[in-house]
């Protein structure tokens, strides 16, 4: 009894396995993506705020954020709480699959634990309301909807876009008492960040030493380890996570981490502009749908190859610093701009041969907008309305410097947070 | 389905349904539907292995849960998702898969009223797909009577801010029966009787809309089945 | 005949299959079930018929439910005494007794480990007791039955399956065309292929699933396209 | 429960030897009308006597007349294609080809009239058989075929399970 998983997990039959091995060998995948290709990611933010449906090809996720009024941790007493829960048990059917279930969602927890809370990506300091008396309590639900291979992704993606969604309501603490403004009253405040992590995920064969990214369901039960990194829009490392049976260099690893730092670059950016795309919509009125748009087949899409070859188009045309056959490439087919994508992360990896990804850090030019928001909100105090700084400004973010130490510093007590958390 | 929006004055009128078969791909089935802004995902799964606690000879176990978007379900989940459950208890035909389980999960993505219609429109849709046996087929219709007195027909949530009295009726397809009531607030037994009406008339609607809705899943295949038909009957009998 | 007339749904009386029984004796199929004199549908979807006498209602149900007589793909899951355990989609794991292959004895037992891919078929079905599997026909020969080697295995819509079964169907014939292959459909939604090489095997299987997507009439039109997928 | 009480054969009449038989069938009866019994609030009249014209038939490649599954095209799997052509023609012939022979009737006569005789008595024959004759057939033989009569395995597919 109990050893049927009712759900049909594909990779578990030897024919699949000895199959899978042998196509990465060969190089070739089910889904005919190369190995170091992604499937397209799409967005849809619901009606109300910090509600996101995340899919990467089959695999789909919905994540809520939402806060309430609570008290600090002693240790904390001026920083607001950050929760995540992951479900897997509702449509996803997923507990049904009872050998690993257990692994897997505590793998997936932790990934997020660490991913979010420990990196302190969330300026937790600006969701304090009243030291040692009452700070925001920030929840993200993320509930599974399907699971086809990349959960860690979808739900990194879908984490760090329903946070950045998300806006909360106005307090003012005036004589020992919180008065929590309605939308009417005030407008709503995005929560603040320090920086944006993202995971990209790898499985490593041991029939091959070439890994693959973003794997399927199939792909992912067949590996014989699964590496997940999450990095930051400033291409630094907030999570590793490798296990599993295959032996895997130091090379293979380096490999995986440049790819994924540029590719967690890109994410960001392409949530990023997913976000903006919502507000335009939501200046408009009767323009927002929510989730019907799942629905709606003639609904605006936000998917990663649509927003992002467009954005690389602009690009181009304003900076030109992509090589020259780029555009030729964006105005063909869906499979076409795939190569775009991994073209995009090619060419900063000459640069980043010589070990260090930080010197290539003087390319980039669209992802700095960060620092800008992130230096000037950072030691405000919680209250004061900065509802116009994160709402990205490209043009100007072009102007502001940015300084690689503070986040390199943040990274470090990365670190010491996680001891700290762990005790 | 009409393109027409939702007008806030049709308040005779269901808001816009919309459904997609077998979004998720790993149920036995599934259903995104929406009505009005209001979105919810059914899936099934069944007849499956059930717990040896829940195991019974005489029919098949069924489990369904309502889970909420944020948060863990409460006590206002937990009434939907008893609701539900007693109204799919009705509908299944549950001594055709005896010592089974049978697992309905219902998912909200989006509440902008009639909730409680949604969920179970949603999940009889997604037993339906699923092919689970079935006695009838359900539809559920929500109705306010507004602080007019008037009555509002599928409301939107900004409809139901100020409410007398709210009402959540379930109908079988074959005889019309009531499967479920809930009523909420003051009311007269005779605005009762009308609303009672007005949801009976609004249930065929959605009758139709599943009917309609699993013609077109099921596609052309009608035209097909004419020709394997036609095929088929050159053929010699099957050998068994 | 409409799309609409032809659907029907659960609770509904079937008033054909009444009218035609009461000529001659009348199979009733999945998704029929009568009740005294009435023959009402349990499940929704388009009713379908066959010469001379048999009715059922055809439905996009993705769960296996075992029927005496089907060949199915199974995975062996565990050896149990006498037995080994498989999985076939269903509702309980099915069993399969080491004597039930070709040329078994007590001595000479197959040998069968977990993961291993079996086609076979269905030997006893009842909702009370769980499945039994044969990979021997009545003769004590092999057939077509056994383990399946290699290859690629995945699962599709129990629909698809018996799309590719019909003895009609295009599919199998226009992909004929394009590769030399082996192929298991089982009907609970299982579909094993096997071709020369690893990209062809791929390309063989995206073909098959492409066909997922379609409905009846389309395939046709797909299968003239197949090469094109295959390509690709 | 019948009205009328019919009247019973006592055990002893029933131990007898020639009365096996309607012992069994006695005891057949008297086993049905306890069934019968068991299930009597149960079972109608109306179940007991119609005869219904509907068949369940729970397998849809049974009702739909599904193929079998397993198929092997342009020499892929050429043993499974053997047995599709078998079936196919059985399918067209509606008659049960020949079976495959191991030994042609052709061999099969030669044989025959080779031994002029069956094997057993051949074996025999040989021992009466003069040394002129016993040469003679010796000489006939060999030039015709070097084979030794021996054990013909089963076909290759026969026991290919033994080695998977």
């Amino acid at each position: 009894m109990f050893m049927n998983a009712n759900l049909f997990e594909p990779g578990k039959s030897k024919p699949e396995r000895n199959f899978i091995q042998g196509a990465v060998k060969q190089n070739t995948r089910f889904d005919g993506r190369k190995s170091n290709e992604f499937r397209d990611v799409k967005l849809t933010f619901g009606a109300d705020w910090g509600t996101v449906a995340v899919s990467i090809g089959e695999t789909k996720v919905l994540a809520q954020v939402s806060c309430d009024i609570g008290t600090p941790s002693s240790a904390r007493a001026n920083e607001g709480t950050l929760f995540l829960n992951v479900d897997i048990k509702g449509v996803a059917f997923l507990d049904e699959a009872q050998a690993t279930h257990d692994q897997r969602f505590l793998t997936l927890n932790s990934l997020l634990e660490r991913t979010f809370k420990s990196s302190r990506c969330l300026d937790l300091e600006s969701l304090c309301i009243a030291v040692e008396q009452s700070v925001w309590c920030v929840r993200v639900d993320i509930n599974v909807l399907n699971h086809d291979g990349n959960l860690y992704d979808a739900s990194t993606i879908a984490a760090l876009a329903a946070l950045m969604h998300f806006r909360r309501p106005e307090v003012s603490y005036v004589e020992e008492e919180i008065r929590t403004f309605s939308e009417r009253e005030r407008e709503l405040l995005p929560l603040l960040f320090l920086h944006y992590p993202v995971s990209v995920t790898y499985c490593v064969y041991k029939s091959s030493s070439q890994p693959l990214v973003d794997p399927t369901l199939l792909e992912e039960n067949a590996a014989d380890s699964v590496i997940v990194l999450s990095f930051n829009s400033y291409q630094e490392l907030c999570t590793l996570n490798a296990g599993g049976t295959a032996p895997t260099n130091v090379r293979t690893i380096m490999q995986c981490a440049r790819s994924a730092a540029s590719r967690s670059k890109a994410l960001v950016q392409f949530i990023r502009k997913a976000l903006e795309l919502d507000a335009e919509r939501r200046q408009q009125p009767n323009q927002v749908a929510g989730l019907v748009d799942l629905l709606n087949e003639s609904a605006p899409q936000l998917s990663f190859k649509h927003l992002m070859a467009e954005q690389g188009q602009t690009e181009t045309n304003k900076a030109d610093q992509l090589s020259g056959d780029e555009p030729m490439q964006l105005q063909e087919t869906v499979s076409e701009e795939q190569t775009t994508d991994t073209s995009t992360q090619k060419i900063p990896e000459p640069q980043m041969d010589d070990s260090s990804w930080l010197p290539q850090e003087q390319n980039l030019s669209e992802e700095q907008q960060v620092d800008g928001v992130q230096l000037s909100s950072k030691q405000e105090v919680p209250t004061t309305a900065k509802a116009g700084k994160s709402k990205p400004n490209r043009g100007k973010n072009k102007f502001v410097k940015k300084q690689p130490p503070t986040p390199r510093k943040q990274n470090q007590s990365d670190s010491e947070e996680e001891v700290t958390q762990i005790i | 389905m009409s393109k027409t929006d939702i007008e806030e004055a049709s308040k005779d009128k269901l808001r816009e349904m919309h459904c997609k078969f077998n979004a998720l791909s790993r149920c036995d089935g599934s259903v995104m539907y929406s009505q009005g802004a209001t979105v919810v995902i059914a899936a099934v799964l069944g007849p499956i292995e059930v717990k040896t606690q829940n195991l019974s000879i005489e029919g098949s176990y069924l489990e369904c849960n309502y889970r909420p978007k944020a948060g863990l379900p409460q006590v206002k989940e937990r009434i939907r998702e008893a609701a539900i459950r007693d109204v799919l208890e009705l509908a299944l035909l549950s001594e055709a898969y005896p010592r089974a389980k049978m697992s309905v999960q219902v998912q909200e993505l989006e509440d902008r009223g009639s909730i409680d219609a949604c969920a179970l429109n949603a999940a009889c849709l997604a037993m339906l797909i699923g092919g689970l046996p079935l006695k009838y087929s359900f539809a559920a219709v929500h109705c306010i009577i507004n602080e007019q007195g008037e009555f509002v027909l599928d409301p939107d949530q900004n409809e139901t801010l100020h409410q007398q009295a709210s009402f959540t009726f379930a109908f079988d397809s074959v005889d019309g029966n009531l499967l479920l009531v809930q009523t909420k607030g003051a009311f007269k037994i005779a605005q009762f009787n009308d609303i009672e009406c007005i949801c009976r008339a609004a249930s065929a609607e959605i009758f139709e809309f599943y009917r309609r809705n699993i013609a077109k899943y099921h596609g052309s295949s009608a035209e097909q089945a004419a020709a394997t038909k036609e095929g088929s009957n050159g053929d010699p009998p099957m050998e068994t | 005949m409409s799309t609409n007339t032809s659907i029907i749904m659960p609770g509904e009386r079937v008033t054909i299959v009444e009218d035609a029984a009461k000529s001659k004796r009348i199979i009733l199929g999945p998704g029929l079930r009568r009740v005294d004199e009435k023959v009402v549908a349990t499940k929704a979807g388009p009713l379908r018929h066959k010469e001379p006498n048999t009715f059922w209602v055809d439905n996009y149900q993705r769960r296996y439910v075992p029927a005496r007589g089907d060949l199915i793909i199974g995975i062996v899951k565990a050896r149990a005494g006498d037995l080994y355990r498989v999985d076939i989609g269903a509702a309980d794991l099915a069993s399969i007794s080491y004597l039930a292959f070709e040329a078994a004895t007590k001595k000479n037992r197959p040998d069968l480990n977990p993961g291993d891919l079996l086609y076979a078929r269905v030997l006893n079905a009842n909702a009370d007791i769980e499945p039994e599997l044969v990979c021997v026909n009545s003769n004590g020969k092999r057939g077509k039955l056994g383990v399946l080697q290699d290859g690629f295995f995945f699962k599709c819509s129990l629909n698809l399956g018996r799309l590719l079964l019909r003895e009609s169907c295009p599919a199998l014939a226009a992909l004929t065309e394009e590769l030399p292959y082996e192929i298991a459909v089982g009907v609970n939604g299982r579909i094993w292929v096997k071709a020369h090489s690893t990209r062809e095997t791929v390309g063989l299987a995206n073909a098959i699933m492409t066909l997922e997507q379609a409905g009846y009439a389309e395939i046709e039109k797909i299968c003239g396209n197949l090469s094109g997928v295959m390509q690709a | 429960m019948p009205s009328k009480v019919k009247p019973r054969l006592s055990r002893g009449v029933l131990d007898m030897k020639f009365m096996q038989r309607t012992k069994a069938k006695v005891a057949k009866e008297d086993d049905d009308e306890q069934s019968r019994a068991l299930y009597s609030n149960e079972l109608n009249q109306k179940m007991l006597n119609s005869n219904s014209n509907f068949i369940i038939e729970p397998s849809y490649s049974i009702c739909a007349g599904l193929i079998d599954g397993r198929l092997s095209f342009r020499g892929m799997n050429p043993e499974l294609e053997r047995l599709m052509e078998l079936e196919l023609a059985e399918k067209q012939g509606r008659t049960r080809p020949d079976q495959p022979k191991d030994i042609t009737d052709q061999e099969m006569a030669e044989a025959y009239y080779a031994n002029q005789a069956p094997a057993a008595s051949k074996t025999m024959n040989k021992k009466f058989a003069t040394k002129n004759e016993f040469n003679k057939r010796k000489s006939n033989d060999n030039p015709k075929s070097q084979k030794k009569p021996e054990f013909k395995k089963p076909r290759q597919d026969d026991d290919d399970d033994d080695d998977s």
